[in-house]
This record gives structure tokens, C-alpha cells and sequence, in this order.
């Protein structure tokens, strides 16, 4: 209804494969950019960014992460939360070694450490496929996660064993540490994960990208094709848990400023994936929506009851938002198995043929 | 070469020098192998019959001594005097909340779902863990519960038996657990082979074509299978609450049937069990001796690694049928 | 100003050189080719087009010879047509879909030595009958597929011929050779032969010269105000004059950019990318695309459903005049408004009609109830009456004048005469020069003072003065009682409904009105499925009773408006049938612009009309048919007939009070 | 354009040769002390009942199977162990008895993935997705256009693959097969399932293929009419053994193929 596609037309492959081909679309990622960068920063408060916008965020790019494995290369993870731990204490000694510098850098940096740990933890997928891959991340998972507790050296010795973020500047703003704002974590976040979905969007619509869809959909008619199976799928490892790491980084360094060692328990793990299921498998959008469904659900439950001047016990509320999350999954896997972003690619399809119904 | 002394040789000198200890260890790894292996059942019952990786297997042993233990405390307070009473009218009313649940669980879940692809099913899996998980703390409390050992006459104490000049202490509980644990086997083999719903249940697990021929809906396979991983669940839950006490923690453990099942492979009841005890052994194993070189609380991921290592040798699993990969 | 400049050019090549100079980088030509719209400015069309007339020079092509086009719109082969011409030699397009005969018959009355042909399909068509083009010595075609293993010795791919003007033109000399060839050409040469597709007979070879065509294209260029900003789709056979005329010759002289659509199937899809600001389609494409709106529409949720037939109506009741720029009370304004954001600019834009400035149709009579949907939606759609000899115009609708049973006052500078017998008689500047190699006929087709006979009867509208069609001035008749019986004018009534595709009437020196009828399959096998009516065939559906009940209905409002009128009260339709299979041009039942071959048909389905005058309750036929692939079949069937009760007319309306 | 991985062989050479290959499943053998050639830019058909060993035979050329006896020659070097995607390196490419494209893809998508082995821009420009790596994306779906073109499926380029009917699909994986430029294509049963007017097409679109982009091509057909148009010469296998190599004349008037093909009739 939106749209008026008539008269865009192409006249080279360039612009036929454009990421957003589409005028309407292209106005329409720079309204939701502008929001995130200037509107948010202005209109929401303190405790919402801190307690909504940046978890969306760090979510979302972990969701992006685990997608390219597991939504767009087929291999199902339930590690990513031990990874994003990787990439956590990666940076955080990674920052005690080059307190000089830039904590950007840091934080982008320390995704390679889980992108090395990914990859050895990717070698079983040579073999094992399904869930018995699954189960095999399952051994990464629980391994890191007992190392977080148990090597001290990871959180330099300090007796409370859990990761104190140091504060750090760039230019001459605080951005992490107790006496970062809000709105600066929020903006740092924002950019890193703007960045990286835009690499992410240029990986899986070229080369790479087919190919771990080629290895999903049927690997045996990819390797016949002539993809190697295995530099494929360990490559797929490597950078999901990149985006995973950097994720975790962000979560420690500009969301929690300090966490626990089973932060990045099992639990974690499987939230994101949640994320990537409800928000649809290979799809990034969906991430994104996913993301903004899981964390934001529980919070509008809890805002709920009040609006109706009920006082709810806070434990209630917590066993509610369970109870509803969990029958919330069930009811979506049952109306739309393909998730948030199926649902969006049919709305805007239904638009673009507006009036028609197809 | 100390290291190397440590790891290869230490362990083996300890265990010959104490031979009761030995046993002592395998023995408690025999019994949590045998849990284990409980939980691993319930999982390969359902997979076996509709190809669902039922995550809640676990949260399931939890959520069925959960309703047990607090039935039986609020059938207490509504007066029924006596404990024993209470306790067995609880265990049957948990019995039929179980059967309800898998009455829903079809209705609800599997049959919207069905023709989906395994993750679907295997996600919605997850959403259902969450619903127990806040459904039981919801109406009996979130706190840490007793399991009614006594009032069900389950044994307490233990039995010492000399040998090696010093002596092993069998639980006597656990020695019941071993029992239960292999009669539930048994007549789980039999339901199997003898009665007409397991036949028709085998034949889903090959074909669900085959399964209606026989003149059974998938439905009430699905109702029955499910229920019998609740009993099952019911069971191992208590032995579970008996030996610590009844919390959500025990999802954790729930989980370790994860390994067991890479070993033993989905759909092979026997390998359940096998791999139940290697796991518990391995797991206890590797605490006792080798643990204390790199910290306590391997066990966390022992068994993970050694499913993990095993796996790679043998993708199938141990008892799993081998995979030709047609074109 | 573009038709001023034209006017100083007096020939196709000498236009182009004038759009190179003054439109150089504005897209001349798009082509919507392997998945992207390749372009070509002025400045390369002129290049290319150079390099190509030298190479078909040195193939031998020469002046005042004639050159076969045959093919769909593609870019290479509007150029085939500007080389030629470049080198004063006279283009012949042929239609893509004729068939082998028509085909032949064409190129050996052209006499044409060269053909410039689009792929194997069309040369082994060529081939095919090349007995009998013994003139026919060399072809150039643009898809090389499947042509590896025929003999070259006679084909050349148009790329190398080009690729052999290029290096030639190299020499200075070559270049400055064509530029003379081009000053050598006249304004009074011919510029392009355009074979009627013969409504009556054979068809005849119309020549029109390029002063002219360029005279004509000028006027209605100013009159619609056409400039080198604006986009035509060129997806009209490049054989009728239409697509010479609004595409080619108007292209040029505003040196707007005309657009080829990948393939005939992705036609609408290109059109909506492409999007164009001049559009033409006849009646019965619009038809087709209306029937189409209104099927998708059926499938739409109820909510949607009713929504979009609200505002329908609102568009019904304020679209036109809104357009019109006639006053509209402010409620009709706001909802139109809103209609407009929800239904009307949607919807045009999925069709692809966004952009569109102006929109004619002509070929045939119009609907009034098609015609004012597209109006009221917003489309400026406007008639326009011509024929080939006029090269198009005659008659057109100028903004804010639009009626749909009028095509429109007298072109500029177009002079328009009634004959005593109603003919309509014109003089106008694109006028043609003769008919190829006929003088007698051309003789025949002119007045001794110059006017051309337009073989329509027709009159000016008192009210509007604008000019009105009614029939081929030959082909009304009179009922034996003597009443007038303008076969079309009733046909034309019959077909504005969805459901009725073709109409023949008769009734010329015959006692009363009879039709024979073809179904249109998409709305009537759409409402059989709605009413679950099976069938397994057209033919089948055809002679389902029920259907026949819906088109029964159809006549009888039919013969209701005719009553009303006193003209025509008396051609009334007494019976009726429904045909077995649909007319089709490869059986020669239409003529290629899907017009029917009423005297044809009657020879061909003579035992039916024989049935329909004696009474008889059904007939049987056996008629040939020909499949796409060529082949031959017969289909034979069992036809009935209805009768239908006819409406007293007004006049005895009086005496029974 | 010279194939990674192997000299380039003339038109009529030897192109590919099975000597003396024999494979078994479990003491099954599918395919027996087999040897034929396959000889640059011809048509090569393997015909045979069921269950003859013609698939098992394709999946050992291009190295889905290993044979446990003999060995195959591709450009004058024999191959002894080789995966499926050292066959695509030697330019083998290969579509199945049922279609086995990448269903959760688009067509355009599909056969983009089969110019994988053609594409070699590193990672660094694929995250950028900007200069060579953008590049290189334009001009090979350039050369993808060109077999849409060819195979005449311009109006289904952005369709999701599982959307498509059966007939297209078998025409998008020959598309894709295409794509890789290979030297030798083979085709396990392209016309299974089709209707006859389909058949006709994707004949037609074999022989195109064959004529304008001279790729050799072996086939598995059931179809006898189109076998003996189409092919050159034809192998007939029967219980993984062979009862007969030649023209599709010498092999139709072979009195052991009648009787093989009598014998599956009834």
C-alpha cells in the first residue's frame, strides 16, 4: 500500500542486488536509523536504555551470531552462551594487558579469541550432524563455563571471581566502567552492532553466505558443487562465535559493567536461541525482532498488572512470565514455524501488492 | 613427567591401593548411572515414537516430584491425617496430573505441530520446559523441597559390607533405585513386545504408515508414549529427590541424559542403560581420581566430553543403527 | 522546442542526428535483457545505427530497396528499421506471430531482397517458403541460439554486421559516404511499408513517406505535449502502424525513451518497472485487465473486498469529473482523496500506471463502463480514431473533452468530410503516399479532390461535435423490413460485458437479428468455479446450459437498450449461440489486430447460420483448427440455440397504452 | 577455458574411462567388472532395468562411492580416492534422479551457488562486499543470466525454490550444473516424471547444451524414445553387470538388451 514501485527499475546487477533494492525500503532503514541514533538517545530515559535498549542490542547481535551457524549454515548450537563468555573474559584480559588501548578495538578484538575457540569446538561437526551435534556444543558449554568459575586467572585473581569492567574513554567520554552514562554505552553499542549486521547482510548475500546455505539445505549436492563441507562449516563456527564473542564483550563492558562467572550458563544459551527460532531462522531481521520479543515480553508482563492497579508478588510475576513465555514459543512456533521475520516478509509482501491479496 | 606421572600412573596406584574405595566410587557411579539412564529412557520412549528430541524430559522428573511433594503437603494441611495416606493418594494423583500433561502436551503441542521440522518440534519442547518450570513453582512454591522418603516407605540407611579390609557402604535407597530402576526396565520391554499399543508403537518408530495399518491413531500413541515417560519421570524423580532434595537445580542433572543418549543413541532402550553407567562411572571416575589435578567439579562436563569423544569414533551412538547417507 | 526542430527535419535518419545533438545522453531505448534494463542514449542509438547501415550497406543492401523486419520489439530490430531508412531503403515489418503463408505472401509482394529476422523460429519459418521469395538473398538475425548448425552462407548475426560497418567507418571517408546518403534522402521518399492486416482480403502494402509521418508525429506530440522526459512501452506488434507511430516516429520527434519488455510473458511486470508516462493499449487489453482486477479482487478478504468496491464507487461517482477538472463537492473531494491513497494510486500502481501522463485506446469501440473505470481511477485515458493510410490519427480526444462513445474532434491541421452515404472522408498531413505496387486500389481508396475514403460510417455528435463511429460504412446493412442493422454497433454492445469475448452478427437481407458468441474463458471459468460449475474443456463450458442462461441475461439487456432507441429498435436479437471453440487469428476468424472476418466466418460456420434462420434448436459443425505448433486438427461439435423474447419498441409502447 | 585440474582433452578423445570397476554394499554388488569410455563431446547414455547399477555407477564417476575394484581415468589421470567436490574441481557436474537443489534458496540463488568453484575474492572483500568482490559478483551473475536466458526461466529467477513446480526444477538444476561450466555433465534420469511435452523441452535443452557449449554428457534415461534420439552411444547395464556397449542401433538389435528389458516387463 506503501509502496510505489512503479518506474524503479535496474539498470545494472548493482543495484539489482542491492541490499534494500527498494526505494520505500530504503527510507524506511533510514527513519529507524535516525530513531536509534538520535531519537532514543533524546526521548528515552536512562533506566530504559539501560535496561531495554542496550540488552535488545547485545542480544540481537548474539542472535546474528548464532544465526549464521545455526540458521543459515544448519548446524544447531546450544554453546553460544559459553561463547559469548569467551569473548566476555577474552576482552577483559585483553584490556588488563593493553590498558592503552581503545576499548573499541578491544571489544571487536576479543571475538577473535572466541572465533579460535569456536572453530575447536566446531571440529565435531565434521563428523556429527543433528542433534548429536547439539549435544557435542552442549560439552563446549559446560566445559567453558566450569573454566569461568574455576581458572581465577580469568578474572585476575579478585576474590569476588566475577569480571570488574575498568573504566575506559574515547575521546574523553567515559564509555564503560561505573561512570560511563547510559546513552554513550547505548550509542557505542549501537554502532558496533549497526557495523556488524552490515558485514553480516554482505556475508550471507554473497559467496559465503550461499554456500552455508548450500551446506543447509542439502550438503551433498554442495560438495557435489564443490564446496568443502568441513572449511565451510568450521568457517561458519569461526565467525558465528566472532559475533557471539563480541556480543559478550558488549555485555559485560557496556550493559552488566561486571558479572558473575555463570553469567554465561546454559540458560543464556538457550534464550538466544529462542531468539533466533522466534525471530526466524536465517533471517537477521529476525534477530532483531526475536531479540526485541524475548527480553521485551517479560518486561511488558511486569508493567502489566500495575497498569491495572494489581500488586502481584514479585516471584508470581516471575513463574508468570515463565508460564507465558513459554506457551508465547509454543503459540508462535505453532502460527508461523518460520518466525517474527516470516511474518514481516508476509505483511510486506501483502503491502506491495496492495490492493490485490497476492 | 610428574604431570604425565599424575595422570597416567597416580590414579591406578590409589585405586589398587584402596581396592574399597574402588568400589565404593564405581558403586555410586553405578547408582546416579542408573538415574541417568532413567532420564535418558524417558527421552529415547519419545523419540523412539514421534521423532520429538524432548527437551523437557528433564525439567519433567523435576515438575513430577514437585506435584508429589506438594500435593502431599497440601493434602496434610486439608487434614489427611496420616502421612502415609496422603503420600500414596499424592503419588496417584501425580500419576494422573502426568497423564493429563501428556493428554495436553498431544492436544496442544504435537498435533498443531505436527509434519514440522524436528527443531520446531525439538524449540517447542523448550517452550513447554519454561511453562512447567513456572507452572510448578507457580502453585507449589519455588523453595527447595523434602522428598516424602518416609511416608512412601522407601528404605533409609545403609548396609556396610566388609571387604578389601575396609568396607563400602551400599544406601539401601540406592540399592532400591538400582531395583526400581531395572523393573521399570522390564516392564517397559514387555509393554513393548507383548501388548498391542507397543507393538504399534515400534511400528511408528519405522513408518507412521505402518502404525496406522495397525488401527492405532498417532494420537494415542503419542498420549501413551508421553505418559510413560511421565511415569518414568515420576519415578526417577523421586529416587532424584530422595538423594538430594527437590528443586529446579536438578535440571542441570537432568540434562547430563544428554550425553547418555549420544552414547547409547536415541532410539535404543539398551543403550540408554549401558550408556547410563558408563556415564555415572566414567563421570564418578574421573571426579574421584583425576579431578583433584585440575580443580574439583569436572563432573559438570566430564560427561560431556567423554559423549563428545566417544562420538567421534562412533557418530551413531553405541547401539544407534549406522547411517548410509543415500543420494 | 522539440516539434519545431522536427519540423526541420524531413527524414527519420536526419531526425535522429538532430535527437544525438540535442538529447545525446538521454536514454533513447531500454531493453529489459538478461535480468537488467540494458540502455542506450541518442548519442549510442546514432552510433550503433551508423555502423550498422554501413554494414548492411557493404552486404549490399541499397537504396530504394526493401528490407523484411520480423520479429518481437527489440532494440536491434528498431534499428534494422533506422539503418535501412538511413540508407534509403524502405523497411518492411511483419508481424512475429503471421504464419507461414501470410508471412510469404508479404515478403514476396515486397519484393524484399534482405530480412532482419529476431531468431531460428522466425527463420525457419523464412526458410520454410523460401521457394517462394526467390528475391530473398540475405538474413540478419539477433538470437545466434540453436543457429550453429544452419548455413551461414545466407545469415549473419546483426552484431557482426555491425561489428563490420564499425572497423569500416574507421576510414574517415566510409563515414563521410553515409552522411551524404543521408543528406540524399527526401522528405517525399518512402519511409516504411505497413501491411494492413487486412480486415477485408489480402492485405495491401501501405506506403508513407517520412516528411509526413514526421509532419503527423509533430502535431500530436505538441497536442499531448510530449517530451524527451517521457517513457513508452514498446510491447504493440512493431508491424501495426500503432507501434510505428506512437513509439518510433513520435519517439523520435520528442526523443523520448521507448522501452522493450524482456519477453511477451513478462510484459506486465516490465511494464510496472519501466513505468511509463505515454501508454496505448486497445480496448480489449484493457479489458483483459480490468477482468483481471476484478477476478484478484474476488480472492481478497471480505473487509478488503468491500473497501476497495466503497471507494470504486466513490471513483464511480467524482473520479471522472475530478479529472475532468469539473466542480465536486468537498465530501467527494475527501473521499476521493482517501480512495485514492488506500485503493486508486495502489492500484495503479501495481498495473503499472503510476506515471502515466496520457493513455489512449482505439482499434474498436470502448465499453463506457471500461472506459470510465480507467478514467475514474485516475488514468488519463483518451480515445483516438485513425487507420493505417492515415498513418494513425485522424480523430483524438483532447484533455478535458472526453466521451466514451465519441472519438474526439479532427486532429490538427486534420480536414474531415462526411459522405452522403455516411463514409467518413479525411485529409491529413500523415496521410499515405499509395498502396505498394497498386494503384488501382489506391485510386479506389482516394476521392478525386485527395480525401481518403476511411470505409467508416460515422457522423459529428451535435452536442460535442465530436465525431461518432458506428460501423464500416459497407458493412451496415438493413433487415429486409428495411431497418438499419450496423452489425458492429451491436456487437460492440454484446462484448462490453466481461463474460462475452468475440460477437458476429447477421442480419443484413435477412428477416431478423442473429449472434454467434465466444465466452471469455478467465471470467466465465471464474464464475463456473464460484459456482462450482464443472467442465472439462471450453468447449464444454461453452455449452453449458447455465452459461448459456448468464449470456441469455446479457441479451436481453441487450436487446432492452436497443429498444429504447428508435433507430434501433428493430435490430433487436431474436436468437442466439454460443460457439464451440474461440476465434482465432491462425484459423484467419480475426484478422492479427484481433478483429473479426465477419464474411469469413460466415462461409466457415455457414450450417450454424443456416440453423440459426431455420428455426432449429441446435447444429452441428466440424470446423479445422490450427495448434501454435502449426499443426492441423478439426473439433466438431453439437451447438445450441437460444431464442430470445424481444422488447416492444417505443413507438408501440404508445399504441398498446 | 581450461578446467582446473586436468589437461584439456580434444573433442573424440577419451574423455573419461571406467575400467574394470566393480562396487558392493554389504556383499550386494551394485555394479560388477564394468568398463566403458566416455569420449569428448559426445552423448553417452547408461540405460538398464531397475535396480542395474546405472545411479551407483554416476555416484563412483563423480566420487560419491569409492569402488572397491578398478579405476577411473578423467583427463588421462586416473583418480584413486576422490570426493565429490574434487570431481567438481576436475569439472564433473551432475544432477539427480530427484531434483536435489537448495530448497530454502532462490533460483538466482541456486545457481549463483554454482559458480562457487569459479569464485575466488577472499574473505576480507566479501565482508565489505565493495570493490573486486562486488565485481566479481556482477560479472558472474552475469554469466547466470546467460543460462537463464538459455533455459528460458527469466519470470522464476526470485522464486524460493520449493515454490516451483517439478518440471522447472529439473530444468533450474540443469541450470545449475551449468553453471560450473563443466567438462562433463551428468544427468541421472532429467526427464523421470515429466509429462511429454516437458520431455520434449529438457530434450531439446540437452541437445542445445551438448551443440552450443560442446560439454560432453553422460545420461540415465528410462525413456528408450529419448534415449536413442538423444544419445551418441549407448551402455547397458543389467544387475550391475554390462550386456552391451554401443550406437543406440547396434544396441537396440543386442538380443541379451531385448531380453533384459522383456525380462523386466514381465
Amino acid at each position: 500500500m506503501f509502496y510505489r514501485e512503479t518506474g524503479q527499475f535496474k539498470t545494472t546487477y548493482r543495484a539489482d542486488q542491492a541490499v534494500f533494492p527498494i526505494l520505500q525500503d530504503r527510507l524506511g532503514i533510514a527513519i529507524i536509523l535516525a530513531l536509534a541514533f538520535a531519537g532514543v538517545p533524546l526521548l528515552a530515559s536512562e533506566f530504559a536504555i539501560s535496561s531495554f535498549f542496550i540488552p535488545v542490542l547485545v542480544f540481537s547481535l548474539a542472535a546474528i551470531g548464532l544465526n549464521l551457524l545455526t540458521g543459515y549454515t544448519g548446524l544447531l548450537s546450544l554453546g553460544t552462551g559459553a561463547f559469548m563468555g569467551v569473548g566476555a573474559y577474552g576482552c577483559y584480559k585483553l584490556a588488563t594487558w593493553f590498558p592503552g588501548v581503545n576499548i573499541l578495538i578491544l571489544i571487536l578484538a576479543s571475538g577473535f579469541v572466541s572465533a579460535a575457540v569456536g572453530v575447536v569446538f566446531g571440529l565435531p561437526s565434521l563428523r556429527i550432524k543433528g542433534f548429536y551435534l547439539a549435544v557435542a556444543t552442549l560439552a563446549a558449554q559446560f566445559f567453558l563455563s566450569w573454566c569461568f568459575v574455576r581458572i581465577p586467572w580469568l578474572v585476575n585473581y579478585n576474590i569476588s571471581g566475577a569480571i570488574e569492567v575498568p573504566t575506559r574513554t574515547l575521546f574523553g567520554i567515559p564509555v564503560t566502567g561505573p561512570n560511563a552514562t547510559a546513552t554513550t554505552r547505548y550509542l557505542v553499542a549501537l554502532s558496533i552492532v549497526v557495523l556488524m549486521t552490515w558485514l553480516a547482510s554482505n556475508l550471507v548475500r554473497g559467496r559465503f553466505g550461499r554456500m552455508w546455505m548450500a551446506v543447509r539445505d542439502m550438503d551433498l549436492a554442495a560438495e557435489l558443487i564443490g564446496i568443502r563441507l568441513y572449511r565451510t562449516k568450521l568457517l561458519s563456527f569461526a565467525v558465528s562465535s566472532y559475533f557471539c564473542g563480541v556480543a559478550g564483550a558488549m555485555m559485560v563492558f557496556l550493559w552488566f559493567g561486571s558479572s558473575e562467572a555463570d553469567t554465561f550458563n546454559i540458560n543464556q544459551s538457550f534464550f538466544i536461541l529462542f531468539m533466533v527460532i522466534i525471530g526466524g531462522l536465517g533471517s537477521l531481521v529476525g534477530s532483531f525482532f526475536g531479540a526485541i520479543f524475548i527480553w521485551g515480553t517479560p518486561i511488558m508482563l511486569k508493567a502489566v498488572p500495575p497498569l491495572f492497579g494489581l500488586t502481584i508478588p514479585a516471584a508470581t510475576v516471575e513463574h508468570l512470565t515463565f508460564m507465558i513465555l513459554g506457551a508465547l514459543i509454543i503459540f508462535f512456533l505453532i502460527v508461523e514455524p518460520h518466525g517474527l521475520a516470516r511474518l514481516w516478509q508476509i505483511g510486506k509482501q501483502k503491502l506491495r501488492v496492495w490492493p490485490f491479496p497476492y | 613427567m610428574d604431570l604425565l606421572y599424575k595422570i597416567f600412573l597416580d590414579p591406578f596406584v590409589q585405586m589398587g591401593s584402596a581396592p574399597d574405595l574402588l568400589v565404593q566410587t564405581l558403586w555410586e557411579g553405578l547408582v546416579s548411572g542408573v538415574l541417568y539412564a532413567l532420564i535418558a529412557l524417558g527421552f529415547v520412549l519419545i523419540f523412539k515414537a514421534s521423532g520429538v528430541f524432548n527437551f523437557a524430559q528433564g525439567i519433567m522428573v523435576v515438575f513430577a516430584a514437585l506435584t508429589l511433594v506438594g500435593l502431599h503437603a497440601m493434602l496434610r494441611q486439608w487434614g489427611v491425617s496420616s502421612g502415609t495416606v496422603a503420600a500414596y493418594l499424592a503419588l496417584a494423583l501425580t500419576v494422573a496430573v502426568m497423564f493429563g500433561l501428556a493428554f495436553a502436551i498431544e492436544r496442544l503441542v504435537l498435533r498443531p505441530l505436527v509434519n514440522q521440522p524436528d527443531i520446531i518440534l525439538f524449540m517447542a519442547t523448550f517452550g513447554m520446559t519454561y511453562f512447567l518450570i513456572g507452572l510448578g513453582e507457580l502453585v507449589f512454591g519455588g523453595e527447595p523441597k523434602l522428598m516424602i522418603t518416609d511416608d512412601l516407605h522407601l528404605p533409609r540407611g545403609a548396609i556396610d559390607v566388609k571387604m578389601f579390609g575396609g568396607f563400602v557402604s551400599f544406601q539401601k535407597l540406592d540399592i532400591a533405585a538400582a531395583l526400581i530402576a531395572s523393573v521399570m526396565v522390564a516392564v517397559l520391554a514387555v509393554f513393548f513386545q507383548k501388548t498391542r499399543i507397543g507393538r504399534a508403537l515400534r511400528a511408528v518408530a519405522d513408518s507412521h504408515k505402518a502404525a496406522l495399518s495397525v488401527g492405532i491413531s498417532l494420537e494415542q500413541i503419542w498420549v501413551v508414549v508421553w505418559f510413560a515417560a511421565g511415569i518414568v519421570a515420576l519415578v526417577t524423580g523421586i529416587m532424584w529427590g530422595a538423594r538430594s532434595d527437590v528443586s529446579f537445580a536438578l535440571e542441570v542433572v537432568a540434562l547430563k541424559a544428554l550425553p547418555v543418549l549420544i552414547l547409547g543413541g536415541f532410539t535404543s532402550i539398551p543403550g540408554a542403560i549401558v550408556g547410563g553407567i558408563i556415564i555415572g562411572v566414567g563421570e564418578k571416575l574421573g571426579e574421584f581420581y583425576w579431578g583433584p589435578l585440575i580443580g574439583s567439579g569436572i563432573e559438570s562436563w566430564l560427561a560431556y566430553v567423554i559423549a563428545l569423544v566417544f562420538l567421534l569414533f562412533r557418530p551413531q551412538g553405541l547401539f544407534g543403527e549406522r547411517i548410509i547417507e543415500r543420494i | 522546442m522539440a516539434p519545431h526542430a522536427a519540423a526541420l527535419a524531413d527524414t527519420f535518419p536526419k531526425l535522429l542526428i538532430r535527437d544525438a545533438h540535442s538529447y545525446g545522453s538521454r536514454p533513447a531505448m531500454r531493453h529489459k535483457d538478461l535480468g537488467v534494463w540494458q540502455t542506450w542514449t541518442w548519442g549510442e542509438v546514432l552510433e550503433l545505427v551508423r555502423a550498422y547501415a554501413v554494414g548492411l550497406h557493404r552486404l549490399g543492401l541499397k537504396r530504394g530497396e526493401t528490407i523484411a523486419i520480423v520479429g518481437a520489439n527489440r532494440p536491434k530490430l528498431y534499428w534494422s528499421v533506422m539503418a535501412a531508412q538511413m540508407l534509403g531503403a524502405v523497411p518492411v515489418p511483419v508481424y512475429a506471430d503471421a504464419v507461414a503463408e501470410e508471412l510469404s505472401f508479404v515478403l514476396a509482394h515486397a519484393e524484399v531482397r534482405y530480412a532482419a529476422v529476431e531468431d531460428q523460429e522466425q527463420i525457419d519459418k523464412i526458410l520454410s517458403v523460401k521457394e517462394r521469395l526467390p528475391k530473398l538473398e540475405q538474413m540478419v538475425y539477433d538470437e545466434k541460439r540453436g543457429l550453429r548448425d544452419y548455413d551461414h552462407a545466407r545469415l549473419r548475426s546483426m552484431d557482426d554486421v555491425i561489428e563490420d560497418g564499425r572497423k569500416a567507418l574507421a576510414d574517415p571517408s566510409v563515414g563521410a559516404w553515409l552522411d551524404a546518403e543521408i543528406d540524399a534522402g527526401k522528405g517525399s521518399d518512402p519511409s516504411i511499408i505497413l501491411y494492413t492486416s487486412g480486415t477485408t482480403g489480402t492485405s495491401k502494402g501501405v506506403v508513407l513517406t517520412g516528411e509526413r509521418s514526421i509532419k503527423a508525429a509533430a502535431d500530436t506530440v505538441a497536442f499531448d505535449k510530449l517530451t524527451e522526459n517521457d517513457v513508452a512501452l514498446a510491447y504493440l506488434p512493431l508491424a501495426w502502424v500503432g507501434d510505428h507511430y506512437l513509439n518510433y516516429a513520435q519517439g523520435l520527434v520528442a526523443g523520448f525513451c521507448m522501452a522493450c519488455p524482456e519477453s511477451a510473458d513478462t510484459a506486465m511486470q516490465d511494464l510496472r518497472e519501466i513505468g511509463p508516462s505515454f501508454y496505448f493499449a486497445p480496448p480489449r487489453t484493457l479489458e483483459q485487465l480490468l477482468t483481471r482486477v476484478m477476478i484478484r479482487m474476488e480472492d481478497a478478504g471480505f473487509l478488503k473486498r468491500k473497501m476497495f468496491h466503497y471507494f470504486i464507487g466513490v471513483a464511480r461517482r467524482y473520479g471522472e469529473r475530478i479529472l475532468n477538472g469539473q466542480p465536486v463537492p468537498l465530501l467527494g473531494r475527501l473521499l476521493y482523496w482517501v480512495g485514492n491513497i488506500l485503493v486508486y494510486g495502489p492500484l495503479k500502481n501495481v498495473l503499472g500506471f503510476s506515471r502515466v501522463r496520457v493513455a489512449y485506446t482505439a482499434g474498436e469501440a470502448i465499453g463506457p463502463d471500461l472506459f470510465a473505470f480507467f478514467r475514474s481511477i485516475g488514468l488519463n485515458l483518451k480515445q483516438l480514431y485513425g487507420q493505417t493510410e492515415a498513418f494513425l490519427y485522424v480523430t483524438a480526444q483532447p484533455d478535458g473533452e472526453i466521451y466514451s462513445d465519441t472519438v474526439g474532434p479532427a486532429c490538427p491541421n486534420v480536414d474531415i468530410r462526411i459522405a452522403e452515404n455516411g463514409e467518413v472522408l479525411f485529409k491529413s498531413p500523415g496521410m499515405f503516399a499509395g498502396y505498394f505496387k497498386d494503384d488501382a486500389k489506391t485510386a479506389e481508396a482516394m476521392t478525386p479532390d485527395g480525401y481518403v475514403k476511411t470505409g467508416d460510417a460515422g457522423f459529428f455528435d451535435e452536442k460535442t461535435g465530436h465525431l461518432k463511429i458506428i460501423d464500416r460504412a459497407k458493412d451496415v446493412g438493413r433487415l429486409t423490413d428495411g431497418t438499419l442493422f450496423p452489425p458492429k454497433y451491436i456487437e460492440n454492445k454484446l462484448k462490453f460485458y466481461p463474460n462475452i469475448r468475440e460477437v458476429v452478427a447477421y442480419g443484413d437481407k435477412r428477416d431478423f437479428v442473429c449472434v454467434m458468441i465466444n465466452i471469455d474463458l478467465t471470467a466465465v471459468g471464474s464464475w463456473a468455479e464460484r459456482n462450482n460449475v464443472v467442465y472439462g474443456s471450453y468447449q464444454e463450458l461453452a455449452g453449458h446450459s447455465l452459461v448459456y442462461d448468464m449470456i441469455e441475461k446479457h441479451v436481453a439487456e441487450v436487446n432492452r437498450s436497443l429498444a429504447a432507441d428508435k433507430v434501433m429498435g428493430g435490430a433487436q436479437i431474436k436468437r442466439f449461440l454460443i460457439l464451440h471453440k474461440e476465434l482465432d487469428a491462425d484459423d484467419g476468424e480475426l484478422t492479427r489486430t484481433q478483429k473479426v472476418r465477419r464474411s469469413f466466418i460466415a462461409e466457415r460456420y455457414a450450417p450454424l447460420i443456416k440453423a440459426l434462420y431455420d428455426g432449429s434448436k441446435e447444429a452441428d459443425i466440424s470446423t479445422e483448427v490450427t495448434f501454435e505448433d502449426g499443426r492441423k486438427g478439426t473439433i466438431s461439435a453439437r451447438v445450441k440455440i437460444r431464442d430470445m423474447k424481444t422488447e416492444p419498441a417505443p413507438a408501440a409502447m404508445g399504441k398498446a397504452a | 577455458m581450461r578446467a582446473p585440474g586436468g589437461p584439456e582433452v580434444a573433442v573424440g578423445d577419451v574423455l573419461l574411462s571406467v575400467e574394470n570397476v566393480s562396487l558392493s554394499f554389504g556383499g550386494v554388488k551394485a555394479v560388477s567388472d564394468v568398463s566403458f569410455d566416455i569420449r569428448k563431446g559426445e552423448i553417452r547414455a547408461i540405460i538398464g532395468p531397475n535396480g542395474a547399477g546405472k545411479t551407483s555407477m554416476l555416484n563412483i564417476i563423480n566420487g560419491f562411492y569409492q569402488p572397491q575394484q578398478g579405476r577411473i581415468t578423467f583427463k588421462g589421470e586416473a583418480r584413486s580416492k576422490m570426493r565429490p567436490h574434487d570431481a567438481a574441481h576436475g569439472g564433473i557436474a551432475r544432477t539427480f534422479q530427484n531434483v536435489a537443489l537448495f530448497r530454502g534458496m532462490t533460483a538466482l540463488d541456486n545457481l549463483m551457488a554454482g559458480r562457487t568453484l569459479k569464485m575466488h575474492k577472499n574473505f576480507f572483500w566479501q565482508l565489505l562486499r565493495f570493490g573486486p568482490a562486488m565485481a566479481e559478483e556482477v560479472e558472474h551473475r552475469h554469466r547466470i543470466e546467460e543460462i537463464i536466458d538459455f533455459l528460458k526461466i527469466q519470470n522464476i529467477r526470485r522464486t524460493p525454490v520449493a515454490q516451483l513446480p517439478y518440471g522447472l526444477q529439473k530444468r533450474l538444476e540443469l541450470g545449475r550444473a551449468l553453471a560450473m561450466e563443466p567438462d562433463l555433465l551428468l544427468l541421472d534420469e532429467p526427464m523421470a516424471g515429466m509429462n511429454l511435452e516437458e520431455k520434449e523441452d529438457m530434450s531439446r535443452f540437452v541437445l542445445d547444451v551438448n551443440n552450443h557449449f560442446g560439454t560432453t554428457i553422460a545420461l540415465i534415461e528410462h525413456d528408450m524414445g529419448v534415449v536413442m534420439d538423444l544419445s551418441d552411444r549407448v551402455v547397458v547395464l543389467d544387475h550391475g553387470i554390462k550386456i552391451a556397449d554401443g550406437t543406440p542401433d547396434e544396441v537396440k538389435s543386442n538380443q541379451s538388451v531385448i531380453d533384459a528389458y522383456l525380462g523386466v516387463a514381465h
